[in-house]
């Protein structure tokens, strides 16, 4: 089973060379922290830049320069601000090249429900059901099951979507599963960590082909 | 007829309760800090804002909402503040929450003389629930209108007398948006300059869309999240 | 009866302070030379430029620096160079007060035909039609009638339109008209010119109300 | 994977035949010189090519059109030289005239990825005509559609090795719109500097959407109507 850390180690190999990428908040915002040496991946961020560097030194921190979460960050050289517009109008336009971002649920056809829970208060969606409706290649990143022990990958999601049938590929602390024409399908399990186990918790229809590998952590 | 206001109490004075006001900013980065202090000071009621979030308890839009001055939030993300959700609770304030980039394009389309706009964000969802759903080469696509604002409450890094102005960093945001979206757009910089003195290549709003623009002062630029690595203390 | 420059001069007299104006290809451009000293009016170029000064002195020419006719100019300080986009953007969105451009005709109801003659070469019609579309204070400059003396002011256009209802002001060799609901109306006569010569020179409904002040040139 | 090409040759070498390219330019102002040489010379056929004009006689796509290398021309202003024409009436060239303001507006939708987009230019014209008029408002708009190009050829004035692109004054014009809407985009520059040198504040087209890039030269920069003021012999 995989620590948040791992979950983002195990996320940042689904980067290539020159891929622009836009990391959602939580376990997503992490993958920074893994991206290969040498691998030219350029970080955009849906306020307005592209090519978001590292957070500041301790007293470098410049409140015009944060992150999607408001966090105070850094640039890297040739990174480019611009309008909220624009930067909703590359993701729409599909010049991004991966979105990874956090789910409260996913159901087997890729339907996506990660921004409100009926009954509680409502933050809003900011700009995910922007990137889930946009980005042509969209991984989720999330804990397999709730606190409560119940699947998060579901036949149909429960709470209100955040965007329909866009998910493509789900990293979880058990388990890498992608989603295919026929549900949820099986690709990694984490190391020590069980088919049988990730059955279990799979609540959405689930494929299992052949032997599933360990994943290289 | 010049452009150059005084201070934000003069630049806000005849906007009337019950305007519709965008306000530029992302989370409290490159919001309108003077002209959110003016209206708190003056009182003006019955607002509904226009802004990608509402700001925290004590600054931003959070202080319009401490004296009950919005009657109608219209954003992407709120509820950084805990007054924001005891008025939405008890039902005093209005909230409608759209999808980030359909609230930049919505601005974008108003500023740009286009009606309406065609975005895939919220196809399926609540948020299209009642809306002209359009397909175009396979892909369904929400219809959605310009905005129609009163006022535009943006704020930049440098502007000019003409009423150019030059954003910074990532307080860029909405900012140049909303400046172009607004029957009436008001403008607080940093600086303020003479007309002649920004680069004309590197103007991000030009003054055609800014109507009144003045310098503000004490800007206090408050960070929401402070996010550092610590220095290691044997480099 | 008013020459090209004394056309351009009468014009002038539409600009106001603070204006924002398009002004199209000919007797147009020269209004620019008769900006009364004083009036803070700012020349918008749908190429890209807002704030468009005079001809460059000879050898100051920049090839990267013309105006929407493609002559070389100069800018003015507060000038602001941008895209095509947000030219016509600034266009639609009716930022430009007024917008002064030649024609072919003029109907009674405000149609303009200026990009068009059947059988001949067309050009296109270049920032013609949304600039017709989109201004809200449109001046046509014309000469009153063609080259064969007939009218230029029609019950309906002949050549294709460039736009519809559009024409709020005429200003010709001979007279300066207004378009309402009835037609024409006749505002101001040029010097020397009689009421009478206007009307038979004026094909489309035209209403001359009293007496008719000659133009201040 | 550098985005930096070589030569003009080396970045329009897999260009097909019967590509949709767009061009850069407003007349012969920022367009991009060495891209259409390299075209010329390479003898690639059968182009439709989106530009505001279609150069003049002995420059610009006008090279292109005395080669009989673009078979279907989009634009809102051409004639400019007389090959144009002849190929126009003999039905050789093929010509689809467009307002300005839509040609500029279908190229900020495809980058924006808005599929299609309102304008009240051309209603009630020819231009008007088989297209979905709608009203908003009580004002009628065309429904006009998203570009689908394979190919921008865009000149910026600097950039650089990420491909971020700053253009000089109104060189600018389509540029960094067609540079956005193509599905590669190939950017010339006037100077190529590396990552870091350009201010991230003022980068026009960044570098998400340009796919080479590489230094042009002997740039001509012809001029079409040269108009100047001549000084008094007495100043």
């Amino acid at each position: 089973m995989l620590n948040k850390n791992q979950i983002a180690q195990r996320l940042a190999q689904e980067l290539q060379e020159g891929f622009y990428v836009n990391l959602g908040i939580g376990i997503p915002t992490l993958v920074a922290n893994y991206i290969p040496a040498g691998l030219n991946v350029i970080l955009q961020s849906e306020n307005g830049l592209l090519g978001m560097g590292a957070f500041p030194w301790e007293g470098g921190e410049d409140p015009d320069l944060i992150n999607a979460g408001k966090q105070t960050i850094t640039t890297v050289p040739g990174s480019a601000f611009f309008d909220s517009a624009m930067s909703f109008g590359m993701i729409r336009a599909g010049k991004v090249d991966l979105t990874i971002l956090g789910a409260m649920e996913v159901s087997e056809t890729g339907d996506i429900a990660n921004w409100k829970i009926p009954g509680k208060m409502v933050k809003g969606m900011g700009g995910a059901m922007d990137l889930v409706a946009s980005a042509k290649n969209i991984i989720v990143a999330m804990m397999h099951t709730n606190p409560k022990g119940e699947s998060k990958l579901l036949p149909q999601c429960v709470l209100p979507l955040t965007g329909v049938a866009c998910v493509k590929k789900i990293v979880t602390e058990l388990a890498v599963l992608e989603v295919t024409s026929e549900g949820f399908n099986l690709l990694e399990r984490a190391p020590g960590v069980s088919v049988e186990e990730i059955v279990s918790k799979t609540a959405g229809k689930l494929t299992v082909n052949g032997d599933i590998p360990e994943m290289m952590i | 007829m010049t452009k150059v206001f005084k201070n934000e109490q003069e630049v806000i004075d005849d906007l009337p309760d019950g305007a519709v006001v965008m306000l530029g900013g992302f989370g409290l980065c490159g919001i309108p800090e003077n002209c959110i202090r003016a209206l708190v000071a003056k009182g003006t009621k019955d607002l509904t804002c226009i802004s990608n979030n509402a700001g925290v308890d004590d600054f931003g839009i959070g202080l319009m909402l401490q004296r009950r001055q919005v009657r109608k939030m219209i954003a992407s993300y709120v509820g950084e503040n805990a007054e924001f959700e005891r008025q939405l609770l008890s039902g005093e304030l209005e909230v409608e929450l759209i999808p980030q980039g359909t609230l930049a394009t919505r601005c974008l389309a108003a500023g740009y003389g286009m009606p309406a706009i065609f975005t895939p964000a919220g196809v399926g969802t609540e948020v299209g629930m009642g809306k002209e759903v359009r397909n175009f080469n396979g892909k369904d696509y929400l219809m959605e209108y310009a905005f129609e604002a009163d006022y535009a409450l943006v704020k930049a890094w440098k502007g000019d007398t003409a009423g150019n102005l030059v954003y910074r960093e990532t307080a860029r945001n909405f900012n140049p948006l909303m400046a172009m979206a607004a029957k009436i757009t008001i403008a607080e910089v940093e600086e303020l300059v003479p007309a002649g003195e920004l680069d004309p290549d590197h103007i991000h709003t030009p003054g055609i869309y800014v109507h009144r623009i003045f310098q503000g002062r004490d800007y206090e630029k408050r960070i929401e999240q402070r996010t550092v690595r610590k220095k290691e203390s044997n480099v």
